[in-house]
């Protein structure tokens, strides 16, 4: 699977865990690619931390500078939504307002330690709102192709990159498999085309499986 | 529920009022007080609660409504001075009252509302207030620590609510309501008029409907002011509804 | 004089003190006379803590229950005045940006402290917004009656009643004098029908005479 | 001056910067940067600045422009991801970042804006940014201090200003403009429209003036965003201007 399908993937998946009515939030990266894929059917507002709830697609003409998401593109607003200053913004999402929030990961800990912030000597992108995010949304999901480039693994015992937010990751969803982070880490599904075996083969962390997935 | 209509009656917001419960109001001597819901809570029979609100409004205005009926049993105000039956309860060991200065108090709720865990200020430091409260050292120079408020419900009294819960105040009316409505973990409004979700200017929305659980409407004020009273210094409340 | 008389005295000095293009708070009590006598040629604007910047004159007919002052009393707003809410009205006053805040006040000490919000076992209003008040303002000037109905002076060494901010007050003005507060307290004014002596009789504070004065 | 008219123009405004100064700037990854005032800070000549803003702009938009000059000395942000040249700077030596977390670096703003002594949080708790914080204990519970920020100017960027410098934003471009308008103890805003006092409904106003010294008038961005290049991942500025 190409990078690029890979991140398709992990977008379809990720979208089925978005439920009418229910405030979201999203990272840049592959969350962004998650609307795409929505069950046109359900209700959602999406909140960006620069500002806005309610944000609706990409106008098709004539986008705003001025009406942008956290990442800077231009987008919309439905009926409804509201603008407002970066506190408020951040203040929603500290104090739990967000239902679920899907974030961008580099690694994520057995433990739901998320680290994406900084990978020392190489990038440094800065911390952005992603501690203020881990650290207040009702359920975080972490989105990531399920390993490097060079085939190591991302899914750790302990992260060996810089911690974003300790203990914050609910589920880890990549393209060949879904996680739930709980006492213990939990495989819960296993994406077309690979076998329980071949999410231990490129897992580093220790997990059990699901009570369905044991089954088989 | 459907996170989008909010919409409900008294009712049911008098079912979920529960003894001693912890109850953040709106309002500044009444004024943004929501009528409708003070009278809700007074119906409600409920007691020993504890309110966290600007004052003690008048006896017949805004919560002093409530508090002249000795159900609450604390009060964290700026002042009660607007309110002699307040001061009274509060000497005879009936109303436990902290004070706090007026911009601090709506700070801790802010706090409590935005997520943060609490402040450091200079307001204070040497007075009486200070005694009940942390001291913090911040290199070499010492604070007070001022904690974050929530509360199990808040009451807000709004202009024009959308069905989401998006608000617009009137006025001076807004004062405290913006944090009241985000400190408490379950918010409801009382506005004069609730429109349909995208009929309010999304840029002159003053609080998101995301902070938003229930919204009632009101029929208005229902008391008088007290520059509207004839004895002006009167204690004793003008016919209420 | 009558206390009623001595009131007005104090407002109409007190207004001396407000120059074109300040933004003034006034508290309640004598202070809210103040507006009465301003010069009509200047253009100031009042602000107050429960959520306004430029209040204007108490309207003729239609007051709105919604717009007042802090005291509650019904007030108008001027063109270029704004409505906001009390977190900011107070942002603004701890940050310096009222030019000059009039207050009642109990007591007045030598150093400036303040004693105006509780008098033990008998009054007990709380706190208000004094306090912030009293920090911020980068003009602080107490308005009293010189003494209390019993003859007793309010002009202290050291306050009895509670403080409520020390080392704020820049100058007090009172139906008999005018005062400044500095390293010492010095007279800067005797009103009219009162002479030092009067003054030095009814003030238990040590004070100097401004050079003014110890000329005469 | 005149304290209800402060309308004034750039040559004034750029007499004003000095080197070694701290200015905090209004603008998300751009949005919201008033673009005249950037150009005037880089006209102005001066350096070893101290910036403060949520981040580093791209290399030819916002403070991008500013901090690719080599002017900076310092930069507190909460990211620099999208200017390479700041990171560039940074891993030199020529740039000193903190890096602080957006949320929290609005609200250290605000702090400073609204004259408190700084604030308490968990955020961050345990991670590299917590090292340089001091750790206070409130009820046997750990949590990070942080700081108010205040500043020598704050540049801002709004939508409409009234002579007296009452502010409204347009959309996202309000982000964290209010808190430096609030901090710096000299405010510059760029508006694109001027307007006389009176004109703007006094409910809907976001910054009351009282914060304002100084107002420019704006021709608006004279940027391309990313997202109108032609290679978005594009390091190299379009024509500016």
């Amino acid at each position: 699977m190409g990078m690029g399908d890979a991140r398709q993937v992990i977008a379809k998946r990720a979208a089925l865990e978005v439920k009418d009515g229910m405030v979201v939030n999203l990272g840049i990266g592959i969350p962004s690619l998650v609307p795409d894929y929505l069950d046109p059917s359900i209700r959602v507002f999406f909140q960006a931390e620069n500002g806005i709830l309610g944000m609706g697609p990409t106008p098709t003409k004539n986008p705003d500078g001025n009406l942008s998401n956290a990442a800077g593109y231009p987008v919309s607003i439905l009926p409804g939504g509201s603008y407002f200053d970066s506190a408020i913004a951040f203040g929603m999402i500290r104090r739990g307002c967000i239902d679920v929030s899907i974030l961008g990961a580099l690694q994520v800990s057995q433990q739901g330690d998320l680290a994406n912030w900084i990978v020392p000597g190489k990038r440094v992108p800065g911390v952005g709102g992603a501690m203020e995010l881990a650290y207040g949304a009702r359920n975080l999901i972490a989105l990531m192709t399920h390993c490097e480039k060079d085939g190591s693994p991302k899914i750790m015992k302990k992260c060996t990159l810089p911690i974003t937010t300790y203990n914050c990751v609910k589920h880890i969803i990549t393209e060949m498999a879904v996680f739930t982070v709980g006492d213990k880490l939990r495989l819960d599904e296993v994406m077309e085309g690979f076998s329980v075996q071949d999410i231990r083969n490129h897992t580093e962390a220790d997990f059990e499986l699901s009570e369905a997935l044991g089954k088989n | 529920m459907n996170p989008f209509d909010k919409v409900t009656d008294y009712d049911k917001v008098r079912s979920l009022f529960f003894d001693g419960m912890t109850l953040l109001f709106g309002g500044f001597g009444g004024v943004g007080t929501p009528p409708g819901l003070v009278d809700c809570l007074i119906d409600s029979g409920v007691k020993d609660v504890n309110l966290i609100g600007n004052d003690a409004g008048f006896p017949w205005v805004g919560m002093g409504k409530f508090v002249c009926l000795e159900r609450a049993k604390s009060l964290i105000a700026s002042h009660i001075g607007s309110n002699p039956v307040a001061g009274e309860l509060m000497n005879q060991g009936k109303l436990k009252v902290e004070f706090c200065p007026q911009g601090i108090l709506v700070e801790r709720l802010r706090s409590g509302g935005v997520g943060l865990n609490g402040f450091l200020t200079e307001i204070g430091r040497g007075t009486k207030l200070e005694y009940e409260k942390p001291i913090v050292t911040i290199n070499g120079k010492e604070y007070m620590y001022e904690a974050p408020i929530t509360g199990d419900f808040g009451i807000v009294f709004a202009k024009k609510a959308d069905t989401f819960g998006n608000l617009i105040f009137d006025k001076t009316a807004r004062n405290t309501n913006p944090f009241v409505a985000m400190a408490a973990r379950t918010t409801i409004v009382e506005a004069e008029e609730i429109v349909p979700m995208g009929e309010l200017d999304p840029e002159a929305i003053i609080v998101p409907g995301i902070y938003v659980k229930h919204i009632v409407p009101s029929k208005g004020y229902n008391w008088k002011w007290v520059w509207e009273m004839p004895d002006k210094s009167s204690r004793n409340a003008p016919p209420s509804k």
